[in-house]
């Protein structure tokens, strides 16, 4: 039925209850002293951003000079959704078995992967869905599948030691896990991990995967990784993409990574 | 019964409520109205609109109260022509074309007299069989899907769509039953409920809500159907049948298979000014059509509350109720299929309104254990801060879970602001279907304190009630209501809209669909006369 | 303490935990199919908003061609704050008997005031808790002043019923009530009411107010009204803001609004 | 108790329990650490840093070290510096120029010996009892202020600030305090704590957090007496005396009169891998401090719940609440300064996981009846979607109300996404004051179906919990631990970080705080030795 809705993709507007009706809803706080100046500051704010019939529905009194407001409006801007280009993995992923059966066609070894949560970071639970046995949302992780050698480093790892055990046991893939992004410390963080790599001249023999809630591929492409996993993320995905990639470059990585190294 | 209650006063309550009603009925079948008339000339099928946009219904039975012939019936006088052979819809569009009035002079004047009652009515008996037939297919098909489907978990999660247009109500509908709504509401125009007439065809021009118009009942039935395919649940359709075209709108939606219509005996008058004796005789008919459909009721006793005081006055609601529950009775509906209303309207800043909440929700649980109680979210004290307005919402649902209140009318966040939006609609069905889930058992795993704060305010409000009962049986239900007793809203008998739409009806009145019905139904056709 | 915070005014912006971090909450529907382009999309919008560091931390899908979004980013536009000017009523509100009294002091006669919900709105409740008895929140509505002879109309009044009771009771005050703004049907109908009474000739002969829960003093100004009053409004705000006003008026008001009109 | 639980086996934990804390003392009293030993030098007035930046209880103990002389307790070394005419400050500053080591060669090297013990320790005994009474005077300071404004109604609003600027921090905390929240931690930055020393200073770089110092607390503990003084309630501090400082961090809270201090007998060795030895240590002497200073401790049984599932894990939660107990009480506190922690972890998914939240809270409350039970909000479950989020925080609130819980930690509709925001924790007070107050008194109103859900689920846990720790009993606390019976993570005693600090004590160690605080606190002076 909602066929009877003629969406233009190339001017996609906001949609409340009407086409392009534009309605969005925000929330923000600022340094302005609860009163009419502050409601006002907010609408003017709003209408910066492109919005009109601003209606500031709600506004509290935060103490001092601060004021929230809640406020509803019509934004006037449009998204060409038909411009859209988005960096997506090419994750055909597959099933367990499945997938071990294709290492095992495709390769005469074990996949190697070092994975480990890097700087400051504690958060091992979301590196853990990924790698270990028990796995993520009933998914096993990597250190079930016979195809994988798995090695996790844990929580806090300085990017000295993941690269150095990066070399040491020979690693196809590095995966790193960041949480905490508060003031951008994981950018910061990855970017000095990628450097590193770069330094130790091992950046272009492995794949450098990183993941965490707030990671997004395109951010990861950003940073020089060769894949970055978000919220939600599960163990085979991440699995059917490095099977794929280290199958891919068997024969090169072969080539560069003799066995005198 | 989880609040010890009285047995005593509420069968005192109900014993009132039945003395209230009897003497309602008997007023109302005194009288036919316009609306009435309407809507037993649309159930003997005739539909559509004049050259000028009129719909027949009104065309042909204004020509009949031209005529004055109302007070026998419309069905009397469709009978007379139907004997000479058209059709009801003929008897219609020739109203239209103004030839009826000629006909009229020519063939009936005098000579209808001829014509003996029994033949004219007997020759109306395929077309008031056709529609009943009609009524008895969409019973038929809502049973099939019910059986396929299944009856769904109560507090069953109802929401509204209202953009004014049917075809984005659709949209709405659509992501609704998506999300996991199982009724869908279309509400109606801010105005419609004053006309005097049922919109026509598919329209895409309302205010605060959509037309109820007969082509938009089917559009969004289709589009349900579709969903509850999708979804595997019969996804359940309502609109309101009130106003001064309740009749009409009973009618239309039997036919389309709605399954729920909110019909309330004093609504229209309290909150419309739509005269009573017009609202009293309407709301007698319109329910013995929702009964013979086999649609739930939803009463408006919420409505109170939202002029009102929730706590003050939580005893009209419940005095209310017992009046809706008689009169329903009256017109035949089942008490399984009354959704008798009431609401989550207490200020969240009182001390304790949580309590309070689920004292008055049980209450209603406890008096009716068979009604599809239907209970409303905050309103009234929803802000513009939509994130407090959700936590309110949740508390709510935890009321509806933990009382087990049937039909759960989900709040929106944005209450205060606008009509909902797509995602509005989504936020309210993953909170109930949160809230319903983590706490699906507590109503059976807690009891409450002997004495204690919950036990005394639903006894409190019970004994206002048998008050409130005892008085408004003293003074008649019209009287009750001249006082302000529900809604603090004064309304006389001889006042508001519509009251000239009202006609004593003559000893011969007839009106087929009432005594198929009453027969159908099992009521005692001397009851109220 | 907060004092450590130096906010510029002149470039105020969103604030989080941080001054000038610009931190704001978006969140709405786009009529595009849930998924990675989808997400993209909201992105793209909340960049056009002016956000940056987007982050697109909740999608869900509403079924059919539909997102729904809540955004976080950093808005970067800001405020001026001393630029501000605000259209604020002169409202020095005086209390029950204190006004009732001021009444006395200077006018020989009640303040006639006329009320009503126009045009399809049947919300009263607004309208009553500035005009009934009860009044609102504890403070009395305009009935129970002696200085006022309060008419209340009640719902769905027409314009034209509300213009002719104005001018037959000789009102020195015209009061709306507009709660139902769906589609702008408000607008409309107060557009609708301002030309009617200046073609009957009685718009600068009495005072006109609209209120409700979306309407502000700006847009009442702006649609010919002498004052707009929102959401919360108490009655002795409004009694005031009459008072004042028909007292200032007064000798021109008996001027134009002679026995025989 | 409304879960009618059986009151042997209760008892039998607790037996249990002392077993296991008294084998957990008398192997920390075996010990000290370089930590306790800067908590006494700073116990004794040593404060600030030397020219590079070092704080001087670490210029001091490390010189100490070098020496062989922290077997013997620091407060004996600095003692002989005293008895020869130095105040403690100036034998850290002395250490800092590294004159100290000259002079201790010439003066202490051999002379000490001939200085008679006695002697020595009165030299330092008007330092100690300078600290102390500096620690009784912010005692007595919290309680007139207690007397002024009150002690706050259970349960009490927590709430984080995290900006990771202290200056920020107090921007937020006071608009927490206008707000409403009775409590104010500030979280410390990522990586504190695992570093070997107290950062100094007013600090405004921080990552998730603030560092904890002395300067910090200070501007903070300021900051807030002006909002209590503005909002007339007592607004509380808290930060966190946990990691490789955490004796020193004890001292600090102690003079800057934080009201409470999270601090738990096994988090550093399970969630920051700091060493099993030194951690009983540590805490086991910063406890004693706590209970001098009167500060309500918050232990971290939630946290096993961040990484272990709730329902399979919630009687680990318990097992260690036990454990806490026990540890604590050995350190002087009283029962109602054990803030023992858990919280609402539950999948919202599970059906009835309100129901098995309710009957977590309360088999805390019904076990603990004195304790000011600290209760965590969501976090695990917590998503990018705020309005669901803030929907989960209410039921914990809920909860908290329902169940009778002293210390609210209330949960951020953002906590998936960043650290709280202004208007974060403004709506989470918001959300917490409407809950509370209108479900007040639902605890007292309802009770628990016996062999209910709620009951049966409640006699579960507590079963499990017993059966934890019979078996911790036997395998000894770090046996238990290196089995991973506690948040599934397994450590052992031979490792983790600060093992180097831990230093077995040599016959005549002497510390006089610890002397000192087993006096005033009552302990029996050769428990656990
Ligand atoms: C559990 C938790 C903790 C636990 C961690 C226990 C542990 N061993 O991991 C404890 C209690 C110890 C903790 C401590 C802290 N935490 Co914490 N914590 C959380 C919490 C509640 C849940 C995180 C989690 O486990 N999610 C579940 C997992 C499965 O999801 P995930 O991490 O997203 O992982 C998935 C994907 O992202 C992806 N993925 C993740 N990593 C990787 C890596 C690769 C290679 C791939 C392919 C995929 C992948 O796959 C996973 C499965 O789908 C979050 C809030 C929240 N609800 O998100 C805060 C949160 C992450 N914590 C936060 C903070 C600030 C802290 C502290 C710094 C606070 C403090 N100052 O003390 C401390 C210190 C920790 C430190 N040094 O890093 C902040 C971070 C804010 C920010 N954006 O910067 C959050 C968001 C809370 C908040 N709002 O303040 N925390
Ligand atoms: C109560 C209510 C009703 C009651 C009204 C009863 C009555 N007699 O008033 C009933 C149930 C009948 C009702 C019906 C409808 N309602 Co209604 N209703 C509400 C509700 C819940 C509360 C409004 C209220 O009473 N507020 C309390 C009063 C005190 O506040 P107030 O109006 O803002 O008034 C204050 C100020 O604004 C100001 N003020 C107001 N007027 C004036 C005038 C002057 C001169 C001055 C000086 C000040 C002033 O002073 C007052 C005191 O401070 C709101 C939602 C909400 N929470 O706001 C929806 C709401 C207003 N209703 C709405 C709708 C759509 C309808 C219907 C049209 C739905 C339908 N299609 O059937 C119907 C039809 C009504 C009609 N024809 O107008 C929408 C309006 C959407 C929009 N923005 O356009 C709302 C917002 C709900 C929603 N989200 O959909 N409703
Ligand atoms: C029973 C009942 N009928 C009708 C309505 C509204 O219908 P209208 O305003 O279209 O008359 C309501 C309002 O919610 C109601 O409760
Ligand atoms: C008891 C306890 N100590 C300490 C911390 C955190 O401190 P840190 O990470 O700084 O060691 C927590 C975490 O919440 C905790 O619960």
């Amino acid at each position: 039925m909602s066929g009877n809705l003629q969406v233009g993709l190339t001017r996609v507007m906001a949609y409340g209850d009407t086409l392009n009706d534009g309605k969005v809803q925000l929330s923000f706080s600022l340094p302005v002293r609860y009163g009419p100046e502050a409601i006002e500051a907010a609408k003017q704010l709003a209408a910066k951003m492109g919005l009109e019939d601003v209606d500031v529905v709600c506004a509290h009194d935060l103490g001092g000079p601060f004021t929230f407001f809640i406020v509803y409006g019509k934004c006037r801007h449009s998204v060409d959704v038909t411009a859209l280009s988005v960096p997506r993995i090419a994750i055909d992923s597959m099933g367990f078995d499945e997938l071990n059966e294709f290492v095992r066609a495709h390769l005469d070894r074990k996949i190697v992967v070092v994975a480990a949560c890097t700087g400051s970071d504690a958060h091992t639970v979301g590196i853990d869905a990924i790698m270990n046995m028990k796995g993520f949302a009933g998914e096993p992780g990597l250190e079930r599948y016979s195809c994988f050698e798995a090695h996790n480093l844990g929580a806090q790892v300085p990017n000295e030691t993941l690269v150095a055990e990066a070399i040491r046991l020979r690693a196809d893939a590095v995966l790193v896990s960041q949480v905490v992004t508060q003031k951008n410390v994981h950018i910061a963080n990855l970017t000095a991990l990628v450097d590193l790599a770069e330094a130790e001249g091992i950046r272009d023999d492995m794949i450098f995967i990183v993941g965490g809630p707030r990671i997004s591929h395109e951010l990861a492409l950003e940073l020089g990784f060769d894949a970055g996993f978000g919220a939600g993320t599960l163990p085979c995905q991440v699995a059917s993409f490095i099977a794929r990639q280290v199958v891919k470059n068997a024969h090169r990585t072969d080539a560069v990574l003799p066995e005198e190294r | 019964m989880k609040l010890d209650l009285d047995r005593g006063i509420i069968e005192e309550c109900r014993a009132c409520a039945r003395a209230i009603a009897d003497e309602v009925v008997r007023e109302a079948r005194a009288v036919t109205t316009t609306s009435i008339e309407r809507a037993v000339v649309r159930l003997l099928g005739v539909d559509g609109v004049d050259s000028s946009g009129v719909p027949l219904p009104n065309v042909l039975v204004d020509e009949f109260r031209r005529a004055n012939r109302l007070a026998g019936g419309a069905a009397q006088a469709v009978a007379e022509l139907v004997a000479l052979g058209m059709t009801p819809q003929q008897v219609a569009e020739t109203a239209a074309s103004g030839e009826l009035r000629a006909r009229w002079c020519e063939d009936t004047e005098g000579g209808a007299e001829a014509l003996d009652a029994y033949r004219t009515r007997a020759a109306l008996e395929p077309y008031v069989e056709a529609g009943l037939a009609r009524i008895r297919a969409s019973v038929e098909r809502r049973d099939e899907f019910l059986g396929l489907y299944g009856h769904g978990q109560e507090p069953l999660l109802y929401v509204i769509v209202a953009t004014g247009n049917i075809y984005e109500d659709v949209v709405q509908a659509e992501a609704a039953a998506h999300a996991g709504a199982d009724i869908i509401a279309v509400i109606r125009s801010t105005a419609q409920s004053l006309l005097d007439y049922v919109p026509y065809g598919a329209t895409t021009e309302g205010y605060g809500g959509t037309f109820a118009t007969q082509e938009n009942f089917r559009i969004m039935r289709r589009a349900l159907d579709e969903a509850s395919a999708a979804t595997g649940r019969y996804i359940r359709l309502v609109n309101y049948c009130s106003g001064l075209c309740m009749p009409e709108i009973a009618a239309m939606g039997a036919f389309e298979r709605l399954d729920m219509m909110l019909n309330d005996s004093m609504y229209g008058i309290l909150f419309r000014d739509i005269n009573l004796r017009r609202t009293f005789a309407d709301q007698y008919f319109s329910r013995m059509i929702n009964a013979y459909a086999d649609v739930v009721i939803n009463t408006g006793e919420d409505n109170y509350l939202t002029t009102a005081d929730a706590v003050d006055e939580a005893h009209t609601v419940l005095a209310s109720q017992f009046i809706n529950e008689a009169l329903a009775r009256r017109s035949g509906l089942r008490p399984d299929r009354m959704g008798l209303g009431h609401a989550f309207e207490i200020d969240p800043a009182l001390p304790n309104s949580f309590l309070y909440e689920l004292a008055h929700a049980q209450l209603a649980r406890d008096i009716f254990p068979e009604a599809p109680l239907k209970y409303m979210p905050p309103t009234k004290h929803m802000t513009g801060d939509v994130f407090r307005g959700y936590v309110m919402n949740a508390m709510f649902n935890l009321v509806g879970v933990t009382s087990g209140q049937s039909i759960q009318l989900l709040g929106m966040l944005t209450e205060a602001i606008h009509t909902p939006h797509i995602q509005d609609r989504y936020l309210a069905v993953k909170n109930a279907k949160y809230v319903f889930g983590a706490a699906r058992d507590l109503g059976n795993e807690i009891s409450f304190a002997p004495g204690g704060i919950i036990q005394t305010r639903a006894a409190e409000v019970l004994s206002k009630a048998h008050a409130a009962l005892l008085r408004a049986n003293e003074l008649g239900l019209p009287g009750a209501i001249a006082e302000g007793m529900f809604g603090g809203i004064s309304r006389r008998s001889d006042q508001g809209r519509g009251l000239d739409g009202v006609i004593e009806r003559v000893a011969d009145y007839w009106n087929p669909f009432e005594d198929r019905l009453r027969d159908e139904l099992g009521l005692n056709p001397s009851e109220g006369v």
